[in-house]
């Protein structure tokens, strides 16, 4: 049934009787055309847009555990695209044009919401790197502007523009485009949607082995519910890629770190916007249902952990109450951690591997929920057709070996 | 207004001190109370329930519980102006002089919600509505109506309390600490673990989130002295002499309202102490909170059980309450909640509430048993009480506005059912309890289901961690303080140590509990029959999610949001999970529960934030010369944790007249400069020069003595990551400076090659960035200016030529002097001892000034190094840019070298690569905006591609216009070439020229 | 925060002293020259980043300074032993009799 | 004998108009009877060593101490401590700028660097010292795990210090000369909230 007022209307009546499965709950069959490792939103996005624009319809989702139980249903949300490097800002815009009617396209409220993202500068450093960032969008057609500290607070007026800050906020970058999104519904949405093009979504079903053929392209994979035969395989495992593709005897440039994020208790609104703080290292915005969500750093070590040190949260926390001391007296109500998988310059992998019928979408790290429309789009046409997606092409394997890094991290690095 | 007294106050009883009486306010009416109460044993003395509206529907809600698990009585507490704090548990929160509560999540009162049509609209609402609607209409597509409409009315109705206007005036303190046995709840297990564990010799550490130790102790009634003695010490008694004894001990050490709110790995503990909350005006100075880091070798987790709620229609009522919060309102805080009261229960321990309560006099008409087979001692002993007991009941639902007015159910036996309207102001519910296994589970531990206990318990050992009492699944008083007393031994040996306490034998104050609750009776699914109820889940949105297909708990719990509320699900998560089980015809097991996370109660920012706050967030470094700098009021700039003097204006200059100032001196006479900030290393032993050869792009191994070499530090990547001067003290001594950023980066690199690469050189390396204070003097009167202030070091161009080094003494103090220069002029680097640069600067500053010559800050340092092409990195490099791309040649250096092999990679020699150029705008005046893209046409389309960008830009006063650095593709092949700025105002024609735009032979550098 | 036995300490200290410094055991080459590029590339960026036993570099930064090997298992973050830089990769089995698990 | 490179001696004959400005300078110090009194530690030279065996190489003699052979301990002789920081670095602390003649010690294998001024001192004493730098320090203070006389560098909140115990109620602190206002802001604050809450305990 689709998802109206009318039909909830009707359905108010009758008791909400009349819903459905939002997505089968599929058995495995023997053979599929394209196998996709993770029902995170990446691998969910992915087979929809298989489906949907490629007509590959034979798909399944394996995920391990619960669909959209990884970083995509743990993570704080943000959407921006105001990237650097030219190849960056072309895959982070060309999903943010997605979000920006992906409710209507999935039929489905993902509560995208372009509330604007403001990131800080406390020093001179700070500020060029803004600056650049700015006039780099602009050239790409993306918006980004700069406001004064005075602008800033009047965007986002709990935040302390005070002069003797330890920190002091001396500008911001404002992307009004930015915003956030409900997480869960992107999953389900894509899920919803995937489902009734006739994509099955096999839930508690771990990969175990990547099983290949005598000419080295793959065949099939082991899974916790038997073995499943695949033309192609598209690994969307995020922390877990580096365990999926060791199965297929591949070792990648990727380490998994814990990233925490917390939740306030619930307030009435007080934060109009999305604020990052790249130097003191703080993200905050609140949600619909009026938590402060604020993301969190990264333990310094590998771990599949999916928890975090308390002196993450509390380093995170001392930020946030200087930037927004009104915040001091409210609450923690929940502190969790993902694994994010990290490359060595910060930018995704997408695309084909060193074994033939084995495609990877992977590094996303810690901002790749923002991508997820642009990233199954791109990732879904370099699957059908066997070559990269233009916009995906530089965000090869291959950078690392030649030197042709993205470097969106090193952009950013503070020195002198 | 007249004030209300405490109607239903004992007479007697409680651990309430009624000899004082305190007076606070409740949604700005008067009431009072005594010290010991809770704000809502107090509210509910005074006869009030109706304290709260839900979230979603607006509800009237009331007090349910008596301890952290509360969902419903949270209230906004006001302490004066300033100290405003929502979502307070009125259960928790200890009654003082003054203290004012006000009512949450309502307008224009709590009686009269307008709010509340979201109640009536409630059909509407189903779990996950929101999802499903608010996208349209499509005309004008998805993403226009909901940010701009529908978001912002749902934000409004949502939330709960209201985040304070003003800045927090209180502050907050952190203590780290180390035991050898943390005890977590000082109930009966937890201090008979206590007890035995400090006796065998441990070092203690006791904390419980209430007021008072002793658990569940505390709300059992008291029979005093005159109690059965029979069976053991009175249990009162025997926690007043246990108390007693871990207080004489002095390795022990009691935290009272202390929540163990996180376990993190090895046995990590994150505590909130709350210090000035009980305190009506808290002595001044006295932290509100502190944060307790506690590192334990063994942790016993005694933390009790959760009672769990009956799910029925209209369970939500102001008036229905937990039956053991009834209990320890009435034994506790000598409170009867009410005068009518109702039981429903399917397990034994409620009774003991209904005895309690008939015996203080309130009237208890029926104890409803939804169980079909009831016996035993306990139902004995109500029977005994004159309590009609009824068993198989089914409740249908109840009555009442804002409080319960009765209890609609159908009971009697088979074929002869009858329904009744028990009239009544107060119902005990008790479903049963579940073992409090949060932190357990935060240890890292998985509970697993017991069909036995109903619940799930500790089950796979967590290493040093012992679980007792009712979180470990215990029933009654004489098997909590076994297991407590087993575990306190377990975690003593485990330490090494000899057990002899033994632990005796008390009288069970609640001899009734023993028996459990069975599988819970469910009722069918009701849109009023709540499962969360701050998150007004009912037991129809769970039944709408498993019909929609979210089979695991997980999804449960995101679609619906139960347990996602400020009480984390403490009372409704079970009710959760048994009813999807029933829905999904699973078995409890294998739909499992959902993760435990910290915080076990929600922590205040302020205390995890601690002491960090103002000059106490993070440490603010001044150089030797600072306070000279700030005397001369100039104006400053962070570097890193680094302040730096910027700019040295005159009384009538601006920031710009200032540098233009500064820089023109420089050049004319001289200037004088703290460079003290950057990082400075020693690096001393036989093969120093050899590793300083394979850690720099710079040739260093035959480096002279008494000489300095420019020398760029490279990642293996190939990337330039610092650069420095490297200076030859004596054969075996280099003293090597880094940028002022990169100072500690530098050093781990460095040791990090030492101690694990290169381990076939010796040398060491010794950080010496704050032993040495430097001034550097710039300008073609340096050696004018230093030479009458030098001894022991001839300085003159021939015997002391640009890059060298030598010691010597200033003013008859120590000193380092190189020669180097970062502007292009005659400059020498003074390095003294930093406690005595202060005066070594001012001797210097003056000398200058005699000479014509001014102080300088980095602005000027920025200028004046960019006239000369010389590259700051970080500002001119961003971590992609190799040597080459700055125009340094790789080619030269034969040996190996940190980052050279990555030089050879495709990418590194293609020729689009981007240089480091000068780039010269048309419009002399004009001066570039750094971070500015580079194209070739004046009005590029959207997406065009850059050739490039603006580093660095100034106004030069040397050569009377604007200059630039940039990064160009290709650029060095292109001097001369016209490029575009593309700004918002229009384009900018610039030029692409050579970096080095003044001086080009050195002739000033060499004077 | 972990717990981190300093084998030049001798006694465990806790995580915020430490730098973590990466996986252990990618030595670099004594001629790099002579490195493939794909071969640079491995010794440069890829990792093995495994869930499971992982040997792994730290230093004792505010401490005594030392850079030093742990394993510890990336699920549970437990820290079997910790070993000097420049020692061989220990016998995991070595460990798990010593550890008694 | 191999003559160190070292610079010959560290001598303080110094200009008259040069004054010796101590990085605390303007700096308050908190002092709360019953609780602790913080203060300045005075001057020292400051040497660090770096070799191996020092110990074995008969050091004491030129240094007028023994350097401990054991890590993260201080030895004291007269007016001059040695502690052993690392497995190959001693720190040498000489009351009021005495003089260390570094020129005396053998050349090879062993590096000396003087740091004087890169660091200074704050001494802490009371009866409530363990808790005080439990504020920040992470490490545990009870004096069965940190006796007199061990010395470890560690952390204080966001700065890098060396703790050395001097006796069971007091410590000596070393901290880089630009963390030393920070330090003592922070250490004032630990005292100040010390006394607050035994008077808040009291009630
Ligand atoms: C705390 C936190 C905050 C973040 N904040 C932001 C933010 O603000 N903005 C932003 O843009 N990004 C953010 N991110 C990053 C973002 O969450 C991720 O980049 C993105 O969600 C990744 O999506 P995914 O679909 O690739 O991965 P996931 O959602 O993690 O999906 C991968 C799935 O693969 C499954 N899987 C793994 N191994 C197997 C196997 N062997 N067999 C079957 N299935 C398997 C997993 O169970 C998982 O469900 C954050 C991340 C975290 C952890
Ligand atoms: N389990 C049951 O069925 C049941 C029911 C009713 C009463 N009882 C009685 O309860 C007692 C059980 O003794 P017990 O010692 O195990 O439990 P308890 O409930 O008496 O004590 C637990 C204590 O731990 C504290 N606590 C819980 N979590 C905490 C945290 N995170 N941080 C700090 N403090 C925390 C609580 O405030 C409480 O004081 C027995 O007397 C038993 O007869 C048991
Ligand atoms: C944007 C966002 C908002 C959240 N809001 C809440 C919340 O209001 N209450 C809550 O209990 N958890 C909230 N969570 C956290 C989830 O309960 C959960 O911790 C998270 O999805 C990670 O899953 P796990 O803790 O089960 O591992 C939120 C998570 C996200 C990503
Ligand atoms: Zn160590």
């Amino acid at each position: 049934m689709r998802f109206s007022f009318g039909n909830l209307l009707r359905q108010a009546r009758a008791g909400h009787t009349g819903w459905g499965p939002q997505w089968r709950d599929a058995e495995p069959k023997a053979a599929y055309d394209v196998v996709i490792i993770g029902a995170g939103g990446h691998g969910l996005a992915t087979a929809y847009y298989l489906a949907a624009e490629h007509g590959i319809c034979n798909i399944a989702v394996l995920e391990k555990s619960w669909l959209g139980g990884g970083n995509t249903g743990r993570n704080t949300t943000i959407i921006r695209s105001n990237y650097l490097c030219e190849e960056s800002e072309a895959l982070y815009e060309h999903a943010m044009k997605l979000w920006e009617t992906l409710s209507d396209t999935l039929n489905y409220n993902v509560m995208y919401s372009p509330r604007g993202v403001l990131m800080l500068a406390h020093n001179e450093h700070d500020i060029r790197s803004l600056k650049r960032h700015i006039h780099a969008n602009r050239l790409a057609g993306i918006d980004n502007e700069w406001l004064t500290a005075a602008q800033a607070q009047a965007f986002c007026p709990i935040l302390n523009i005070d002069a003797d800050l330890r920190y002091p906020v001396l500008g911001a970058a404002l992307q009004h485009r930015g915003g956030v999104a409900r997480h869960d519904a992107v999953a389900w949405g894509y899920a919803r949607a995937a489902s009734e093009l006739g994509v099955d979504i096999i839930q508690n079903c771990e990969v175990t082995a990547i099983r290949r053929g005598t000419d080295g392209a793959v065949e099939a994979v082991e899974t916790s519910r038997g073995r499943i035969a695949a033309k192609k395989i598209g690994v969307v495992a995020a922390g877990h890629t580096s365990v999926v593709m060791a199965m297929a005897g591949l070792r990648m440039p990727l380490e998994s770190f814990p990233l925490q994020a917390l939740v306030s208790e619930p307030v009435k609104p007080v934060m109009p916007c999305v604020v990052m703080s790249n130097a003191i290292h703080a993200y905050m915005s609140q949600s619909d249902k009026g938590e402060l969500v604020i993301g969190a750093g990264t333990d310094a070590y590998v771990s599949y952990a999916q928890a975090g040190g308390l002196h993450i949260a509390t380093h995170t926390l001392e930020a946030i109450c200087e930037l927004f001391p009104v915040t001091r007296r409210l609450k923690m109500l929940r502190n969790w951690g993902g694994i994010v998988d990290v490359t060595p310059d910060r930018s995704p992998i997408i695309g084909l591997t060193p074994v033939p019928g084995l495609f990877v979408n992977c590094g996303w790290g810690t901002g790749g929920f923002k991508a997820t429309p642009g990233s199954g789009h791109v990732f879904a046409a370099t699957l059908a057709h066997g070559v990269p997606h233009p916009i995906a092409a530089p965000f090869t394997l291959d950078r690392f070996r030649t030197g042709r890094l993205i470097d969106e991290a090193a952009a950013a690095a503070v020195s002198h | 207004m007249s004030r209300p007294t405490q109607r239903f106050r004992t007479a007697a009883g409680g651990r309430i001190a009624r000899a004082r009486t305190i007076s606070f306010q409740f949604d700005g009416r008067r009431y009072t109370g005594h010290p010991g109460d809770t704000l809502a044993s107090a509210l509910l003395a005074n006869g009030v329930h109706f304290v709260g509206r839900s979230f979603k529907y607006h509800r009237p809600r009331g007090i349910m519980t008596a301890g952290s698990e509360e969902p419903n009585a949270l209230v906004t507490i006001l302490q004066g102006r300033d100290r405003q704090t929502p979502n307070v548990r009125a259960t928790d929160i200890e009654l003082c002089e003054g203290l004012a509560a006000i009512s949450q999540n309502r307008w224009p009162s709590l009686a009269f919600d307008a709010g509340a049509l979201s109640g009536v609209l409630a059909p509407l609402f189903p779990a996950g509505f929101y999802y499903k609607t608010f996208m349209g209409p499509r005309f004008i597509g998805s993403n226009w109506l909901w940010p701009k409409l529908f978001e912002p009315l749902i934000r409004r109705a949502a939330g709960l309390g209201r985040a304070p206007a003003s800045r927090d005036p209180d502050h907050y303190v952190n203590r780290y600490a180390h035991c050898d046995v943390l005890v977590v709840g000082a109930g009966p297990a937890g201090l008979a673990a206590a007890l035995v564990a400090a006796e065998a010799g441990a070092t203690v550490i006791v904390s419980d989130e209430r007021t008072e130790f002793g658990g569940n102790l505390l709300s059992a009634f008291d029979a005093g002295h005159d109690g059965d003695l029979s069976a053991g010490v009175n249990a009162h008694r025997w926690r007043e002499q246990s108390l007693a004894a871990l207080a004489a001990n002095a390795r022990v050490t009691l935290l009272p309202h202390t929540t163990v709110f996180g376990a993190y790995l090895q046995n990590f503990y994150g505590l909130a102490e709350r210090l000035a909350s009980h305190h009506g005006s808290p002595p001044p100075g006295l932290p509100r909170e502190r944060l307790w880091q506690v590192r334990a070798q063994e942790v016993v987790l005694a933390t009790g059980a959760i009672e769990r709620p009956l799910v029925f229609s209209g369970n939500d009522r102001p008036g229905v309450m937990l039956a053991g919060a009834v209990r320890s309102y009435l034994n506790r805080y000598g409170v009867m909640a009410g005068s009518r009261a109702v039981v429903v229960t399917d397990c034994d321990t409620s009774y003991a509430a209904a005895c309690d309560l008939k015996r203080s006099g309130v009237d208890v008409p029926l104890i409803a048993d939804l169980r079909s087979d009831v016996g035993g001692a306990a139902i004995d002993a109500a029977k005994q009480a004159g309590i009609t007991v009824e068993a198989g009941v089914n409740v249908l639902g109840t009555t009442g506005r804002h409080r319960i007015t009765s209890v609609l159910m159908e009971l009697g036996p088979a074929g002869a059912r009858e329904r009744r309207a028990v009239p009544c102001d107060l119902v005990l519910m008790s479903g049963g309890w579940t073992p409090s296994v949060h932190l357990y589970s935060q240890a890292r531990g998985k509970p697993s289901w017991s069909e036995g206990a109903q619940a799930f318990l500790p089950s796979d050992p967590v290493p040093h961690v012992h679980s007792a009492g009712g979180c470990a699944g215990t029933t009654d008083l004489e098997q909590a303080l076994r297991s407590g007393a087993e575990a306190g031994a377990a975690a003593a040996r485990a330490l090494g140590l000899t057990v002899s306490a033994e632990i005796m034998t008390v009288a069970d104050p609640d001899p009734v509990l023993g028996s459990r609750a069975g599988a819970p009776v469910m009722a069918p699914p009701s849109a009023d029959a709540f499962i969360d109820f701050q998150n007004d889940v009912t037991t129809r949105d769970i039944q709408l999610a498993t019909q929609e297909g979210f089979r695991s708990i997980e999804h449960i719990k995101r679609y619906t949001t139960t347990g996602m509320a400020t009480d984390q699900g403490k009372t409704s998560n079970h009710n959760t999970i048994a009813l999807a089980a029933g829905m999904l015809g699973r078995d409890v097991a294998v739909v499992g529960h959902t993760s435990y996370r910290a915080p076990f109660t929600p922590v205040t920012f302020g205390t995890l934030a601690t002491t960090a706050r103002g000059s106490l967030f993070e440490p603010l470094r001044r150089t030797p010369i600072d306070a000279w700098a700030r005397a001369e009021r100039a104006t400053f700039e962070d570097v890193g944790q680094w302040q730096r003097a910027r700019t040295f204006p005159l009384r009538s200059e601006n920031q710009q007249q200032s540098i233009q100032r500064e820089c023109l001196t420089v050049r004319c006479a001289a200037g004088v400069f703290d460079a003290s900030t950057l990082g400075k290393i020693e690096v001393v032993g036989p093969d120093a020069a050899t590793f300083l050869d394979r850690m720099y792009l710079s040739p260093l191994a035959k480096l002279a003595v008494g000489r300095c070499r420019y020398a760029l530090q490279l990642n293996e990547a190939g990337f330039v990551i610092d650069d420095g001067i490297v200076a030859r003290l004596a054969p075996d001594r280099f003293h090597v400076t880094t940028t002022t950023g990169g100072a500690q980066r530098v050093l781990t690199l460095m040791e990090d090659y030492l101690q694990t690469e290169f381990t076939d050189l010796t040398c060491w390396l010794t950080s010496i960035t704050e032993h040495w204070g430097v001034i550097a003097v710039q300008g073609p009167r340096a050696r004018d200016i230093l030479e009458p202030l030098i001894a022991g070091l001839d300085i003159s161009a021939a015997t002391f030529p640009h890059m060298s080094v030598g010691t010597g003494e200033i003013a008859g103090v120590p000193m380092r002097l190189f020669r180097v220069s970062f502007t292009g002029e005659l400059g020498f680097e003074i390095n003294v001892p930093s406690n005595y640069a202060r005066d070594i600067w001012e001797l210097v500053e003056q000398s200058a000034e005699r000479h014509g010559g001014t102080v300088y800050g980095t602005d000027a340092m920025h200028l004046l190094r960019a006239e000369k092409g010389y590259i700051l990195v970080g500002h001119d490099t961003d971590g992609t840019v190799t040597p080459e791309d700055l125009g340094f040649g790789t080619g030269a250096k034969k040996v190996d070298f940190v980052g050279k092999r990555a030089l050879a990679r495709p990418d590194m020699l293609k020729s689009d690569r981007l240089h480091l150029v000068g780039l010269l705008a048309e419009d002399p005046q004009h001066v570039l905006e750094e971070g500015a893209q580079l194209t070739q046409a004046a009005s590029p389309a959207n997406g065009a591609r850059a050739d490039g960008h603006v580093t660095s830009a100034y106004m030069s006063p040397a050569l009377g216009r604007s200059i630039a650095l940039g990064l160009v593709a290709g650029g060095r092949a292109r001097h001369g070439e016209r490029l575009f700025v593309p700004m918002p105002s229009g384009p900018i024609a610039v030029r692409i020229s050579t970096p080095l735009f003044l001086d080009a032979k050195g002739a000033r550098l060499h004077g | 925060m972990l717990l981190i036995p300093c084998p030049y300490c001798e006694e465990p200290r806790p995580e915020i002293e430490f730098r973590y410094g990466g996986e252990a055991h990618i030595a670099r080459s004594a001629d790099p020259t002579g490195l493939s590029d794909a071969a640079l590339a491995d010794y440069l960026y890829f990792r093995s980043n495994p869930k499971g036993w992982h040997y792994e570099r730290w230093q004792h930064q505010s401490g005594c300074g030392r850079f030093f090997n742990a394993v510890r298992h990336t699920v549970t973050d437990r820290i079997i032993g910790t070993y000097k830089a420049g020692e061989p990769k220990p016998d995991l089995a070595l460990y798990r009799v010593r550890a008694g698990s | 004998m191999a003559k160190t490179s070292a610079d010959a001696h560290l001598d303080f004959a110094v200009d008259t108009t040069v004054a010796l400005r101590a990085p605390w300078e303007g700096c308050v110090f908190a002092d709360v009877p019953h609780i602790a009194t913080l203060s300045d530690g005075g001057h020292f030279s400051r040497v660090v060593l770096r070799g191996y065996d020092l110990a074995a190489q008969g050091l004491g003699g030129v240094l007028g101490v023994q350097p401990p052979i054991e890590i993260n301990r201080a030895i004291t002789a007269g007016t001059r401590t040695v502690m052993k920081l690392g497995p190959d670095e001693w720190l040498i602390l000489a009351e009021a700028e005495a003089e260390i003649q570094l020129d005396r010690l053998p050349a090879a294998n062993l590096a000396a660097v003087d740091v004087s001024h890169r660091q200074a001192a704050l001494s802490l004493a009371g009866t409530a010292v363990e808790a005080v730098v439990s504020a920040g320090c992470p490490l545990p203070l009870d004096i069965a795990s940190f006796p007199v006389n061990r010395a470890t560098r560690t952390l204080f909140a966001k700065t890098e210090i060396v703790l050395w115990r001097t006796a069971a109620n007091a410590f000596h602190l070393e901290v880089a000369r630009s963390f030393v206002p920070y330090l003592i802001a922070h250490l004032n604050r630990a005292i100040e909230a010390e006394a607050a809450i035994a008077n808040g305990r009291g009630r």
